[in-house]
């Protein structure tokens, strides 16, 4: 098996390094926690509910790429694909918090929720209220009835947009919560890959996939979707996954909506272009309103090949959220 | 039975062989799930080592305990959370335990469970590391009158058969879940592993025992 | 040999498709040209020289993901590392020419050079003034005292958003000229590849990379760079890469730069922060101050698993022009 | 000698010849280059077969800039830049020429080589087309008084010749001008269409000459 090629130094060490580095490239907003791989912001504006997002790592820019002005203001990390520990969490829980309490935003996978989970137990015991916020997007992890056991993917970046905004105007948890659930709830994404990623310590890839196949419904992790199939055009592919997408909401005519086209990792912007084409045509037809387009890298599975589609439906309420302005490193809005 | 110290040494044998295994558990998660699983508990482990290696233990509740915040502190993902929590867990009730044997193990393992379940509020059937938990736990009551050696041989049989029949269960929770009847003929990663501890275990105590 | 697998419908109509796509995404702000590959803005403001970008297709998001407010007005679009036509650029001035006459900001490459060049010669006749500013920062590709015979790679960033910015508060040709020439002679850029990219139209690699080597001033078409080296770790080789940047302008104690780092494809965000973590503390060795930090995929080869590192020394006139907010679909700067 | 008409179907034969030589200048570029010359070509000399199939010429000069123009536009590149101008550029002297014959083509040679060199600044020994279009063009002086097609067939010999010599040559010019040394052993692919082109003009003379 060929194992894959980064620029790296000790693959041990990817996590701090990396926090290094965007710490470095934040030019003193962003800091370090002593001792724990979590990054917060070196001033935190006061009398706000702290906003703590996290998880694996391995999906950069996701999730201390979205740290800043009306973004999140901290987040915990933990090795690559692997939920961040309760001590990390506790520890930028407690810098995060103002006396207004702190709200997580992270994927819904088991690791991820048994380590926050753990954290604000903890955080109770130290009098700091959390209120939790799962992404569940999704839409090819679980069927509609059971969309608590869906997994979050891209549909991360609009839920955290959200709850950056209104945790920075808000200094109650409960409407900062209130909001947040609601985006999370508005959101709904699927995947795809036509090639696998690697884990920095192994080199190799986390699946295989045939030459002419492509994985549908493929999540953040190189853990597989719901099926396999021939490979075909983008037009015909974008069909199949817009129809999912939409017959889940559903998303209906007259409908507003955020849309994001992510790349999973070495996807080109061209093919992201192409698939924006098509994916604006599902829509016209559908007569949905597309209220903003949003296209790169923003939640990533290391170097997979893939791309996936989330639409957030939006009210005047989420609009108002959405439209206030945001500087982090991977996501800036002007 | 065995003392603090040789309980203690039983730990490190332990964490040094679940070290050395990290590919076996990579590849069992790579199969359907990830693929950390391996590097996750290796990490863990080396933990528990040096841990154990610097500090000596009054009680099989702080030994236990200590090896279960290690455990989470350092592997982080479900694993850390699973694992450590299945070690800080079954500490709870052996406070005033100085030694190991046969009925601390069934306490260990039935709180062990029980913290286990409520965390991640798996089944069993679900395709987690609670499939091969659970027939050890079981086969600890039946086994509480054996020698230690062969009751803890026994168990870790019971873990191995648990294991196994986790090859024809569908995930339901984790990572493998979205894979449904694709995870059909593979084990599940945190079940080799469970397996894999009571099997060091055993493996020390008969090297003691001779 | 292996073909790459890509999400596209029929490779012959990525340009179009990806203009379509874009557009799209623009939100009615961009437009085609009819029967040309070329995206300018839907309105232009009055009384500002024309700001036309371009080059061949296949390193999105450059160009055209910097059209926009105090970005270029237009990009011309040749196919996949191809320059455009001259009548495709000349389609383009003509639109964006408002009396004041047009400037033209592109990488130094000969069919670059030479299709701008007829276009330019076209535009004369028709009475449009052009000026034009070639991108030529990377510092491997040729010694300082030919340095009108290097390429343009990710330097073309900072060279558009300045050209953006002064283009439009000027209405002044020369003067827009004399800042952007300004800015491509402060811009230094370097680049490696450990994998290659491959062309849509045939799926084949563009060049061949033995498994444990690195290719050392990589250009941005694949074309290949000025050594090949075996892999070493990130830090050793971005010291070797800032060693030759630094000793080239030069870069010395007390300057202040701006700092890209650019991905050139599939490489990961962990590894680009893992990068920047370096390339922050061989200039803090050197006394060098940063102005400002960007990281991410502006200037791509296709899937191209590789980086580049560009710094622009700025003085108190290029700060203004560069701290002038920017927004396109590709850089926003707030 | 050719009549318009047959002068128009040689072009279309050279096209049709371009078009199937794809691959093989496509590697030729991957070599040293970034991989794209023959798609380019192929692009162009499609656009011309469409071209010259829908329209009559009155004279040389008419037929050699409607393909440059075409090549022009259809390739883009450095190669759209360099073989639309070397067609435009001998069209230049052949307002009244209505016929082809081994002088007529001698002055668009001489035409497009000076036009291409004003265009692209590259000099003989450069590795580009200029190194197998230059041997060509001198050679065509040398053969004026043979019939057509001995003379064509010595000139596409010369530009063979020439392109045979770019592999002896580093490249200055062009996207393979940082591999320096590297560009070595291999032949500069502008000049493999350069001789191509006059391979093929070649072909179709001697074919309407038996
Ligand atoms: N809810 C749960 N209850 C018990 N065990 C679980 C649960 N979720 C996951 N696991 C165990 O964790 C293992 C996966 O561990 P690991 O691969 O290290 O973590 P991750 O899934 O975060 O990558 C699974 O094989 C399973 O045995
Ligand atoms: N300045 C120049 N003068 C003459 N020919 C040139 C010049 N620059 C490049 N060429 C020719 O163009 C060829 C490359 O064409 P092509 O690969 O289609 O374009 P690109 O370099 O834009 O990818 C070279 O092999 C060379 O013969
Ligand atoms: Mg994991
Ligand atoms: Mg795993
Ligand atoms: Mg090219
Ligand atoms: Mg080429």
């Amino acid at each position: 098996m060929k194992t894959s090629k980064k620029i790296l130094n000790d693959p041990k060490n990817v996590v701090s390094e990396l926090i290094e580095g965007l710490s470095a490239a934040s030019h003193g907003k962003l800091i370090k926690i002593d001792d724990v791989n979590a990054l917060i912001k070196s001033k935190l504006p006061s009398n706000k509910v702290g906003l703590l997002i996290g998880g694996g790592s391995g999906h950069e820019p996701l999730f201390p790429g979205f740290i800043g002005e009306n973004m999140a203001d901290g987040a915990a990390m933990g090795n690559v694909f692997a939920a961040p520990a309760p001590d990390i969490i506790l520890a930028a829980t407690k810098r995060l918090d103002q006396g207004n309490g702190v709200l997580y935003v992270y994927g819904n996978y088991a690791g991820d929720n048994m380590n926050f989970d753990i954290a604000s137990e903890m955080a109770l015991d130290e009098n700091i209220n959390v209120k939790t916020v799962r992404v569940w997007d999704d839409v090819a992890s679980a069927p509609l009835d059971k969309i608590s056991e869906r997994r979050g993917i891209a549909g991360d970046l609009f839920v955290i947009k959200i709850a950056g905004a209104v945790s920075s105007v808000s200094a109650d948890l409960e409407e900062a919560y209130r909001v947040t659930a609601k985006a999370r709830d508005h959101v709904r994404s699927m995947g795809v890959a036509v090639s696998a990623g690697s884990i920095p310590e192994t080199g190799e890839p986390t699946f295989e996939l045939p030459d002419d196949e492509i994985e549908i419904g493929m999540g953040l992790h190189g853990e597989p979707g719901v099926s396999r199939e021939k490979m075909m055009s983008a037009d015909e592919l974008v069909e199949r996954m817009m129809t999912k997408i939409m017959d889940d909401l559903p998303f209906r005519k007259g409908d507003e909506v955020c849309l994001l086209i992510n790349n999973l990792g070495s996807t080109t912007f061209m093919e992201l272009l192409i698939v924006n084409r098509k994916v604006r045509q599902v829509l016209a037809d559908a007569s949905v309103t597309i209220y903003d387009t949003v296209i790169g890298s923003f939640c990533t599975c290391q170097e997979m090949a893939g791309f996936s589609i989330t639409m957030m439906k939006v009210d005047d309420e989420l609009k108002k959220y959405y439209d206030m302005p945001a500087n982090s490193l991977a996501f800036v809005k002007s | 039975m065995l003392t603090m110290d040789k309980t203690k040494e039983m730990f490190i044998h332990v964490s040094r062989n679940m070290v050395e295994s990290k590919d076996i558990l990579t590849q069992a998660d790579k199969a359907i799930g990830d693929g950390d699983h391996g590097i996750g508990m290796a990490r863990g482990f080396e933990a528990v080592e040096k841990k154990l290696a610097n500090q000596d233990y009054e009680n099989l509740s702080d030994l236990l305990a200590s090896i279960g915040m290690t455990l989470m502190g350092s592997i982080g993902g479900a694993a850390g959370a699973v694992f450590g929590t299945f070690f800080k867990g079954g500490a709870k009730n052996l406070k005033d335990q100085k030694f190991f044997d046969i009925k601390a193990l069934s306490i260990m393992l039935q709180d062990g469970l029980q913290a286990v379940e409520e965390r991640g509020k798996a089944k069993p059937g679900d395709k987690t590391m609670i499939d091969a938990l659970e027939p050890a736990k079981m086969k600890s009551i039946e086994v509480s009158s054996q020698p230690l050696v062969d009751a803890i041989e026994n168990m870790a049989e019971a873990a191995r058969q648990g294991m196994e029949n986790t090859k024809d269960m569908i995930a339901t929770t984790g990572k493998a879940k979205t894979l449904g009847e694709r995870s059909l003929g593979h084990p599940d990663p945190g079940a080799v592993s469970m397996y894999l501890i009571l099997k060091f275990m055993h493996e020390y105590v008969l090297k003691v025992s001779k």
